[in-house]
């Protein structure tokens, strides 16, 4: 029982880091990466290794998506000549 | 400041304050003397973020 | 003891690939509340988890979950709005089958731990999961009106 | 069972190296490096487990009582963790330094730029 | 070279990497298996020192001086995103307009934030006891202070967090663990070995030697390394704008 649950973290780690690398766009992949946190956390957990579970949950779940964001809209305010959509 | 409000603010923080420190208790699972302590210390911090949060956001 | 990982197996295996799927296909406001769901559906499976282990210290991480998943769920709220505020996502049904798993699992916790400190641990972890989805959800339909920059 | 995490670690590594190397946005590329960190983490904690065991936390638990799992590469992880985010941030950095130097985020762009 | 060619030199060689990285996975002890001799004596070590969480023990006690490298790697980290993102001769900061934000929201957010400060100290002051410790409640924690910028604005936010106060508090911490650690040399002993403090109780607050004491160091740390971090990306997204005439 207890290498099923582990079966299933493992898997939905790899199907979430499959979709974290097929999403293109830096929001989507945003939203993606938090779901991966996640999945990484369970994971963890199951392992029997709460104190990464914790790290995982308190980097994963807002440090990264705040640090990918905000990232990503410095360089959308670029101005409109450089390609990228600029303000909305 | 007038007194009021000087007593208002300390009753904002003591509520937190309490309400912070029952957080803690329910949070450990043993208590002793130093735990208190610690414990205070934390709801005390949380009470004057609390207070200081409130603040920025309704006085402007 | 087995029955508690058999249940989080379930509803992590069944919820969180949901929102995976649901996270990685489809349009930008289907993401965000497959993103919001994922946090408040595995916070009652590492409960169960922790309940199935044996280990009330692995309550923690359900804790922290429950009071950070909705914040990451604010960052995207706040970042996006403008994305999100011509078409702003309304998911009513999922958003409260979630909240309704998430208090029937505390729920059923709490009978099985009884009265002491840990109940009222595992009652502040079932009010945060379900307050903290219900606003996120909130944030994520209207929640930044008159956000635009800044 | 007895490979299959080590494979999947294999896999999510070899994943986000494809994503680094074919990405055409650097804040993407950033993120398929933390994809590549989490195999790592999986592949630390696979290293330390043992069926059957528990955390090696003993607030609730008698020491003695249950087996435990191998904490050593569980502070490795950890550390690793805090670490590796910071670092993901300093990169996120260098983008929007080189986003405000070249005007773009596209790697093939800024080749071009180079000559 | 054009996309296809490079796309073909991707596969290739990640398939070579993908084939070396199975063959190695088969040699490994197989997962689960019963023979974890570092990991047995580092359990070992922990209860003699009286440290109810062993990843704790390991952290700040056995492996303190890795530890420092890792706060190091932590402190260069922030340093460098400070000198990345600072604010350019050629930019001028603007302020943002004051953000309307849903009134539940808005009180979800002060209602939360001391609530997860509280429990990021909780997490802290328990690393030594139960999962958690100063990595793991110092991300919490700063996080919490940053509930203001999603519940209100940005200036809500700069009134709450004084950045100087947290860089100060930054350099403070490391120093903190460099004197922690030197603190026993004058005794005789190595730097860092836990032998300065008496080892007290098992599973209380105050058991574990030094360990709660580098804990609290760390927590206080990486607290101050995020929201210095943050305030850098968050000074550069909302309020540092380009010249126009660039």
């Amino acid at each position: 029982m207890a290498d099923a649950v582990v079966v299933i973290a493992l898997l939905l780690v790899a199907g979430a880091a499959t979709a974290a690398v097929v999403n293109r766009d830096p929001v989507r992949q945003a939203l993606v990466l938090s779901v991966l946190g996640t999945a990484l956390a369970v994971l963890f957990t199951v392992d029997q290794a709460p104190d990464v579970g914790l790290s995982q949950l308190a980097v994963g779940s807002a440090l990264t998506p705040l640090l990918i964001m905000l990232a990503v809209r410095k360089v959308r305010r670029r101005p409109a000549e450089s390609g990228e959509d600029g303000e909305k | 400041m007038k007194a009021p409000a000087t007593l208002l603010a300390v009753g904002e923080v003591l509520a937190w304050w309490a309400a912070l420190l029952v957080l803690w208790l329910t949070l450990i699972s043993t208590v002793h003397t130093l735990e208190w302590v610690v414990g205070a210390c934390a709801a005390g911090v949380g009470a004057l973020a609390a207070r200081a949060g409130r603040r920025a956001v309704s006085d402007r | 003891m087995n029955g508690w990982i058999l249940a989080a197996a379930v509803v992590i295996a069944a919820g969180l690939g949901t929102s995976l799927w649901g996270v990685s296909t489809g349009p930008l406001k289907r993401r965000v509340v497959a993103q919001n769901l994922s946090n408040a559906i595995v916070c009652p499976g590492l409960l169960l988890l922790a309940q199935g282990y044996g280990r009330t210290s692995y309550v923690d991480l359900a804790l922290i979950l429950a009071l950070l998943g909705p914040v990451g769920t604010l960052v995207f709220a706040r970042l996006l709005a403008g994305e999100l505020a011509d078409d702003p996502p309304s998911a009513r049904v999922p958003t409260w089958t979630v909240a309704a798993v998430g208090a029937a699992v505390v729920l059923v916790l709490c009978a099985v731990t009884g009265p002491g400190r840990a109940m009222v641990k595992l009652l502040v972890v079932g009010a945060l999961v379900v307050g903290g989805n219900l606003i996120a959800s909130r944030a994520l339909s209207h929640g930044f009106p008159g956000v635009d920059r800044g | 069972m007895h490979v299959l995490p080590y494979l999947i670690a294999a896999y999510v590594f070899v994943i986000g190296c494809y994503g680094l190397a074919t990405s055409r946005n650097l804040i993407h590329a950033v993120g398929c490096l933390a994809v590549c960190q989490c195999a790592t983490y999986i592949l630390l904690l696979a290293v330390g487990y043992r069926d059957g065991a528990t955390a090696p936390v003993f607030s609730d638990i008698q020491p003695g009582s249950r087996p435990v799992v191998d904490p050593v590469v569980q502070a490795l992880t950890l550390t690793d963790i805090v670490v590796g985010a910071t670092v993901t941030a300093l990169l996120l950095a260098l983008v929007v330094q080189i986003s405000k130097r070249h005007g773009t985020v596209d790697p093939d762009e800024l080749r071009e730029l180079r000559g | 070279m054009n996309p296809r060619a490079r796309l073909w030199l991707v596969v290739l060689g990640g398939a070579g990497l993908a084939a070396l990285l199975a063959a190695a996975c088969l040699r490994l002890p197989r997962f689960g298996g019963g023979h974890h001799p570092y990991g047995d004596r580092a359990v070992h070590a922990a209860l003699t020192r009286h440290t109810a969480n062993t990843i704790a023990s390991v952290n700040f006690d056995q492996r303190a001086f890795d530890t420092m490298g890792e706060m190091a790697i932590l402190f260069a980290a922030v340093l460098g995103c400070v000198v990345l993102l600072r604010q350019a001769r050629d930019e001028h900061r603007a302020r943002p307009r004051p953000a309307e934000v849903a009134p539940p929201v808005r009180r979800y957010a002060l209602v939360a934030l001391p609530v997860a400060l509280v429990t990021g100290l909780y997490v802290i002051a328990h690393g030594q006891l139960s999962p958690g410790g100063g990595f793991q409640g110092g991300v919490v924690a700063a996080t919490a202070v940053h509930l203001m910028y999603l519940g209100a604005d940005y200036a809500a936010l700069e009134r709450v967090r004084p950045v100087e106060a947290f860089e100060a508090g930054d350099a403070l911490a490391a120093s903190v663990y460099l004197v922690l650690g030197l603190a026993g040399v004058p005794a005789g002993t190595a730097f860092l070995a836990n032998t300065l403090l008496p080892y007290g109780t098992f599973d209380k607050l105050s058991s574990g030697g030094t360990v709660p004491l580098l804990n609290a160091a760390i927590g206080m740390e990486v607290a101050c390394a995020v929201v210095v971090l943050l305030a850098r990306f968050l000074d550069q997204a909302v309020e540092i704008e380009e010249e126009s005439g660039k």
